[in-house]
């Protein structure tokens, strides 16, 4: 099966500042895939270069749908939107000034159709934000914004989706809840590639993850193979890390 | 004087014209009568003034054209120039770079301007009296100006002081209300306003009048409704407000919306003085309206006057204005042409000389006979398109009479002449 | 106040204790960035304060510095209550922080913003700036500032304008600004991170050989926990707005709470208890 | 069209554009402040003197000196209140600042001589002067200088020198400064206040110090103005005045010391020079179209200068495009 | 005693027109970080374009559809030819600012060339009054009232209630996730200057109403209570500017009545606008919508 995500050798920084140097991955269609490594490895870099939102100094991004193929490299976002990207930030994903929502339907501007009808089921699986609809998206706890940042990339109906660190900052029962999210939306075959600091939790559910450092492809494998390899993890803990360390890996995978 | 024969004059008059196309004739203030006078005029075409300027400036370009047929008429070897026309828009210290190109690069001996008396004051003060030149500004009403120091007869003016102007309102006024009547007063938020209405206060309470409100509006404001409300508040037997055409057609229209406010009761200025601007903003605003005006042709000549201008500038807008720039440019060719000459300290000599109020009475419609009586050197008593004017010692206009106008039922009629003592 | 502060009150100090931090709580909209968090730095130690992102240490780091108020609890340093000093007055008492987003000054060449850090400078007064001889002091600084910029291999851009400078740059030069100030103690948010392994190696070598000559102490953020545990003394570990952990490096790294908080659990569970 | 005595007076004005501009050089370009309400502190500071000399007997240079400690002071009044506010808000907060100080210029009339302005100090019929001996003096070295050398120097031309090297002065100083540990610390707080401050800089206080040091030299240019003009009126301190700083401080290259004098002289070239836009076909149009005309090509030669020096011209554009 | 409903009413039109011209500037800064120093004069423009309509006889209506039309397509052409390229060429705040004193300059003496210095009215009734209860309204302060209350309508239903609205909130909000979010940037730009542009061609057409008379220094002259009204209300926020510009309208109004210490005069009241605006500044920074930033 060809990938629905294929990038290639990708360069990418901002400004004059480089911060990917030839990273290569791919996503196949209905999968999850992970990306971890060391802060300032460049993974959310690597995003953002994916969805325009970094300079592209040399690489390649191709993304296939339906049987197209499109170069989508430095493409702008608005147009990866309608073509069925999306894309979850960090930090800073709602509009706080905005109701919940407006911040639904402005998820909508790329696919207007039927928005209030999209948004009616997703209040479905997104339960609890239909208790909030009317507050402004800044008056949220870190948990609802969250699954509202999840909730409004959705209304786009995308078919891939890349969430860059959903996990963090987040109270542990706030992370059970986007990831639950998360499994649901696998399971209906939406194709997610996942920047994660919490590398167990990410790991376990990945099909398929790429370890970065210092903006290159260091490790590659399915997910809960990387979990194993003790080189993952000295490379999180550090240099003397497995040798002092009593194989935490396989205790991790509980 | 000398005097030529026919063909030289004509030649020289052809010479003196090639070299005024050329643009490069220079001025001969010698005490001969071969001369010409250059006259600039500084006035506001953007800023705050910027809906008067332009009609100033046209009216003071009609006058320097009917002076020099009235010249080429009379054959007098005279011609004035127009320097050039610089706008101060609104402000002194462009003013004053304006009137410092007209004199210095131009040539300028008679500057006209400004408008607002500001600008007047700051281009008396640092150009007109530094370097020489005479001033005429046609509209700046500021007594500040009366007693300017230094100013050495250079400085003219027009429109009469706020002083005499506002003890001729409370005369009227006492005459038709009766003296210890209570009256609002309006004014519009600057020199001219603020003066006129406290010399209308001052002269009104010293002969037992009372004053109700006062109300000084801002004149670039966004609505006038709330300042109307309080002006036509608390039942007064009548109203003197001192405004000008244009804020009066905002001003105006926000007084009657009051329904407490009656125009038949209220007294203005000889700013108002003008059927078609009175006409324009309407006849609830302005019914029944009064007003005082140093006395003047006033009626048919002012009236001749407008439809003068009309024809000479299709389009343009009428201000009520333009007969104070038009004066100052006749006047100031009047006393050159008295004296013989274009220099600025000699011309001023002869500024009262040709006003009045001693001498034949010229009409602005008769300048080729008034200019043949300068030239022969006789006092002229010149009755201007704005008003008869008879510059006293500071030049100050003085008017030993006034009249009371009225605007009713479209028409603006002069209801009676007064006689007025000068208050110094 | 300041000199106080900085130098007068010596004798009484406790050396285990150059910086107290007393159950600080900061919350942002009722959300508790830093929840009762308490820790101690020695004087002339290394202390790395680790945990997973959101944890609130830099949150803690602004209050320690004076950027932000506590909630409550109680910062002291070197015997003396800071919590409610500016930041300005608590730099001056020798407590010198830097930025997890280098924050150099863009429009100003590199030297400057090592200048700028510089103490003592009595031509930051307008009417000394224009006394003669209001330049020397800065000849002094100049000298040390070059020493600096050598030491972080910075030395060849010293003219430059430091907002050319790449994300790793920057970070030696806050890294070499904060030393300019001449502190007692440094506040490093992040210093390696964006920083490429050589001049990583050489900015962990020269905080080791700055704190064993120049009596310094640090106190140091940081995510390479490799890096961070084998240069400092102490650790601390943060995780969910309180220290979960204080101890040496090795006890760090044997610390099943430790490893759960900062590799993150499998499934989403609430971290348990701080230990002793 | 060269001649000196229009020239003259336009390099004085330009020469009190500059040193007004230099106050908001200090202020903004130093410090990164965004005031607006910067022609409160020329306002402040001449009409105080004015008002000092006229109504209270001051002798003129303390009245001047008087003028510009008043200009400092409001500086200090709306930094004290205003300076933690945003970039923005403040901006605004010191425009409506300088218009309420010129609205009560011209309201309170029984103090400032209203609309009439300060002609009208001593009230109505007198004409009031506050510069008498300033005028005796520069009559005095008129004298002397044609008795030395020959030569008739109008006063335009003595101003001129005078004003210029005030300005020169002013720059020099404000220059030496800039390049000291004074001027760095202002332009780290300019850069980035928390870094500054984090390592030991008092910003707010440094902050209020640029502030009181812009709106003292803005009050000097208010005394030269007020000494050039004889006469000034509350309309004379209008927005736009402020603006024009602004306008001045750009286009020399807003980081740039030596771009204010630069700029102010670009400046009055600017609107003096437009006045001689009256040759073919221009002469075609009448007097008032023309004066539209110069203002249009005055806004459009800024929108050009603007866009193909965004830096101004003695700017940096590696500068700019730090920002 | 009619005085306070009759100055609340006045407040209330002038505010309007503030307000209705405010949302244009607070979005103009809020999206494209311009302060727009030549909006007044768009206003201006606006006004001319609905005079030049009922010159030809045509009745206010068409003047109004006209107003905003030509004004939405001024501001438009405007960013096609010099605000994009300005844009590109990345010019800072300040120079921008620059650029904007210079287009103030030429769009207003512009309109001065083409329509002559004098001032103009609409050929509608200034003088009768329909009676209100206590209030007395003119013909054009009912129709100033009622354009303005369907304008602010009709902008509120934009802003909440279509995409394109949303997708100007959001942009004015948090630029770089508007972008994330699918939000076209460059069709955000042109709306945002259409949408402008139309509500200063109404301004300008109702204040030239209200006033009775105007002339092209009209909106120049109200620029400065406009950019009051919008910070007033948080710079960048569309509902604060309205809000701002109602407040400021019924301030400056309302210090005029006589309970107040006899009424401030009238001459001050800007002074009381501007002194209300600082105040309120000290006391919520933020201004009046705002939210306190987060500490760090």
């Amino acid at each position: 099966m060809l990938p629905m995500l294929q990038v290639t050798g990708l360069s990418a920084g901002f400004e004059d500042v480089p911060v990917l140097d030839g990273v290569s991955m791919t996503a196949t269609p209905g999968s999850t895939v992970a990306i971890v490594g060391p802060n300032g490895a460049g993974k959310s870099t690597l995003l953002k270069a994916v969805y325009g939102l970094a300079r592209v100094r040399s690489g390649r991004v191709v993304f296939r749908r339906d049987g197209a193929e499109h170069d989508i490299t430095g493409w702008p976002p608005h147009r990866l939107t309608a073509l069925g990207l999306n894309y979850v930030p960090q930090t800073d994903n709602v509009f706080a000034a905005l109701s919940v929502r407006e911040n639904l339907l402005l998820g909508a501007t790329a696919r207007p159709r039927q928005a209030l009808a999209r948004m009616e089921r997703l209040l479905v699986e997104f339960g609890p934000l239909r208790t909030v609809l009317d507050r402004p998206a800044g008056a949220l706890s870190g948990g609802q914004r969250q699954s509202l940042a999840v909730a409004r990339a959705l209304m786009s109906e995308p078919v891939l989706l890349l969430l860059d660190e959903p996990s963090a900052g987040l109270a542990p029962s706030a992370v059970g809840t986007v990831f639950g999210h998360l499994a649901r939306l696998r399971s209906e075959g939406l194709t997610i590639v996942i920047v994660e600091q919490n590398a167990r939790l990410v790991l376990a559910r990945a099909d398929n993850a790429y370890v970065l450092e210092g903006g290159r492809n260091r490790y590659e494998g399915p997910g809960p193979e990387l979990l194993q390899d003790a080189r993952v993890v000295e490379l999180y803990l550090g240099g003397g890390a497995h040798a002092t360390t009593p194989a935490t890996p396989a205790a991790a995978d509980q | 004087m000398a005097r030529g024969n026919q063909l030289i004059r004509v030649l020289a008059a052809v010479f003196a014209l090639t070299m005024t196309a050329c643009g490069g004739a220079s001025s001969s203030s010698s005490g001969n009568a071969n001369f010409t006078l250059k006259v600039g005029m500084v006035l506001p075409f953007t800023g705050d003034l910027a809906t008067y300027g332009p009609s100033l400036d046209k009216s003071a370009r009609m006058a320097v054209k009917m002076v020099n047929d009235a010249l080429k008429k009379d054959g007098i070897n005279v011609t004035v120039q127009v320097a050039g026309s610089e706008d101060d828009q609104t402000t002194p210290a462009a003013g004053v770079e304006a009137a410092t190109k007209l004199v210095k690069t131009d040539g300028a001996q008679v500057v006209v301007g400004s408008m607002s008396s500001g600008v007047t004051l700051a281009v008396a003060q640092s150009v007109a009296i530094p370097n020489n030149v005479l001033l005429v500004t046609p509209t700046s009403s500021d007594p500040a100006l009366t007693t300017l120091k230094g100013k050495n007869q250079l400085v003219w003016r027009i429109y009469p002081s706020d002083l005499l102007q506002g003890a001729a309102l409370a005369q009227a006024m006492g005459d038709t209300f009766g003296k210890s009547a209570t009256i609002n007063v309006g004014a519009r938020n600057d020199a001219f306003g603020t003066a006129l209405a406290q010399e209308f206060e001052r002269v009104w309470k010293a002969a037992g009048g009372k004053i109700g409100q006062e109300v000084i509006y801002n004149t670039n404001q966004a609505s006038f409704d709330a300042d109307a409300q309080k002006l036509a508040s608390g039942n007064p037997t009548a109203w003197m407000i001192a405004d000008f055409p244009p804020t009066f057609a905002k001003m105006g229209p926000a007084l009657v919306r009051t329904g407490q406010w009656a125009p038949a009761k209220t007294f203005m200025t000889e700013a108002m003085d003008n059927n078609d601007s009175l006409n324009q903003i309407g006849a609830p605003a302005t019914d029944g309206l009064r007003g005082t005006a140093g006395s003047a042709p006033a009626g048919p000549s002012a009236d001749a006057f407008e439809s003068a201008f009309k024809a000479a500038n299709p389009g343009a807008k009428f201000t009520s204005f333009e007969g104070t720039s038009f004066d100052a440019v006749v006047l100031a060719s009047l006393a050159a042409v008295k004296a013989g000459s274009a220099d600025p300290s000699k011309i001023k000599l002869q500024m009262r000389a040709v006003s009045g109020p001693s001498g034949d009475k010229f009409g602005w419609q008769q300048l080729p006979d008034a200019f043949k009586a300068a030239q022969q050197g006789k006092s002229i008593s010149y009755q201007g398109a704005w008003g008869q004017i008879a510059f006293d010692q500071n030049g100050d206009p003085t008017a030993a009479t006034y009249v009371l106008w009225q605007h009713q039922a479209g028409q603006t009629t002069n209801l009676k002449t007064f006689p007025f003592g000068q208050p110094r | 106040m300041n000199a106080s502060l900085r130098g007068g009150t010596g004798a009484e100090v406790d050396r285990t204790r150059l910086l107290e931090v007393r159950d600080i709580v900061k919350r942002y909209q009722g959300v508790a960035a830093v929840d009762r968090a308490t820790l101690n730095v020695a004087e002339g130690s290394i202390t790395a304060l680790i945990g997973p992102n959101g944890a609130g240490k830099t949150s803690l780091f602004n209050i320690v510095s004076g950027f932000a108020r506590a909630d409550s609890g109680s910062v002291r340093y070197r015997g003396r209550s800071i919590s409610r000093l500016p930041p300005h007055r608590v730099a001056r008492a020798g407590s010198v922080r830097t930025f997890q987003q280098p924050r150099v000054l863009r429009r100003l060449t590199v030297l400057d913003n090592l200048l700028l850090a510089g103490p003592r400078q009595p031509a930051e007064s307008f009417w000394r700036a224009l006394a003669p001889g209001a330049g020397r002091r800065d000849q002094e600084l100049r000298r040390r500032a070059l020493e600096l910029l050598a030491l972080v291999r910075l030395d060849d851009r010293a003219e430059a304008y430091a907002g050319v400078l790449s994300g790793g740059q920057r970070k030696l030069l806050e890294f070499a600004k904060a030393l300019m100030a001449e502190p007692l103690l440094v506040l490093l948010d992040e210093p390696l991170a964006g920083v490429n392994p050589t001049l990583r190696e050489l900015l962990l070598q020269r905080l080791r050989e700055v704190q064993a000559g120049g009596g310094i102490t640090f106190l140091v953020i940081e995510h390479d926990l490799g890096s961070v545990l084998r240069v400092s003394d102490e650790v601390a570990v943060m995780s969910e707005g309180r220290v979960i952990f204080q101890g040496s490096p090795e006890a760090t790294r044997r610390d099943p709470a430790v490893i759960d908080a900062y590799l993150g659990s499998a499934e989403a569970i609430v971290a348990s208890g701080t230990p002793g | 069209m060269l001649d000196p005595g229009f020239w003259s007076f336009v390099g004085l004005t330009a020469g009190i554009y500059a040193i007004f501009a230099l106050g908001l050089q200090v202020q903004y370009g130093l410090a990164g402040l965004l005031n607006f309400g910067h022609v409160a502190s020329m306002a402040i500071a001449a009409y105080t003197m004015a008002i000092l000399v006229v109504r209270f007997g001051l002798a003129e240079w303390q009245a001047a000196a008087a003028g510009i400690a008043a200009a400092m002071a409001a500086g200090l009044l709306v930094g004290l209140t205003s300076l933690r506010l945003r970039a923005d808000y403040f901006a605004i907060v010191t425009i409506c600042f300088s218009e309420i100080v010129r609205y009560v210029l011209l309201n309170r009339q029984d103090l400032t001589g209203g609309p009439e302005g300060t002609i009208g100090l001593l009230g109505r019929g007198q004409a009031a002067a506050y510069n008498t001996d300033w005028d005796s003096l520069i009559a005095r070295v008129r004298e002397t200088v044609s008795s030395v050398t020959g030569l008739d120097v109008s006063r335009d031309i003595l101003m001129l020198l005078l004003i210029w090297l005030v300005a020169a002065g002013l720059l020099l100083v404000v220059r030496r400064a800039s390049v000291m540990p004074w001027g760095r610390v202002l332009r780290s707080i300019r850069e980035d206040e928390e870094a500054a401050s984090s390592v030991g800089k008092n910003v707010f206080a440094r902050k209020l110090q640029a502030l009181a040091l812009g709106a003292a030299i803005a009050g000097a240019a208010g005394v030269l103005y007020a000494l050039q003009f004889s006469f000034f009126t509350p309309d004379d301190f209008e927005p736009l005045v402020t603006f024009f700083a602004w306008v001045v401080l750009i286009l020399g290259g807003a980081a740039r010391v030596f771009g204010v004098p630069l700029g102010a002289l670009l400046f009055g070239l600017l609107f003096a020079g437009t006045r001689f836009f009256d040759f073919w076909p221009l002469s075609l149009l009448d007097s008032a179209d023309r004066a539209y005309l110069r203002l249009i090509i005055i806004g459009l030669l800024l929108i050009g200068l603007m866009y193909y020096r965004p830096q101004g011209l003695l700017g940096r554009r590696q500068e700019m495009l730090l920002e | 005693m009619s005085e306070l409903p009759q100055l609340i009413v006045d407040g209330l039109v002038s505010g309007a027109v503030l307000a209705i011209a405010a949302v244009g500037v607070s979005l103009v800064y809020g999206i494209l970080h311009l302060v727009n120093f030549a909006h007044g004069d768009y206003l201006t423009f606006g006004a001319y374009a609905g005079l030049g309509v009922t010159a030809l006889g045509l009745s206010m209506v068409v003047a109004t559809v006209v107003a905003v039309a030509a004004t939405a397509a001024l501001a438009v052409g405007l960013q096609l030819v010099l605000w994009g390229p300005v844009r590109r060429r990345r010019a800072g705040l300040l120079s921008s600012f620059i650029t904007a004193i210079g287009l103030a300059l030429v769009l207003r003496h512009a309109i001065f060339l083409v329509v002559g210095a004098g001032s103009r009215a609409y050929p509608v009734d200034q003088f009768s009054v329909e009676r209100l209860g206590p209030v007395r309204v003119s013909i054009s302060q009912l129709i100033a009232i009622s354009l303005s209350i369907v304008a602010i309508a009709v902008i509120g239903v934009l802003l909440a209630r279509t995409s394109i609205g949303r997708s100007m909130r959001a942009f004015a909000d948090n630029p770089e996730l508007a972008a994330v979010a699918g939000v076209d940037v460059g069709r955000i730009v042109l709306a945002t200057w259409l949408v402008a542009g139309a509500l200063a061609g109404l301004a300008g057409e109702l204040q030239g109403l209200i006033q009775g008379a105007f002339d092209p220094n009209m909106g120049w002259n109200l620029l400065l209570p406009i950019f009051a009204a919008v910070v007033l209300g948080t710079i960048g926020n569309a509902y604060g500017a309205l809000l701002g510009g109602f407040v400021l309208g019924l301030v400056m109004e309302l210090s005029t009545w006589s309970v107040l210490g006899g009424g401030i005069p009238a001459s001050y009241k800007y002074v009381v606008a501007f002194l209300a605006l600082i105040l309120m500044l000290l006391v919520r920074p933020q201004g009046l919508l705002g939210r306190r930033a987060r500490a760090l």
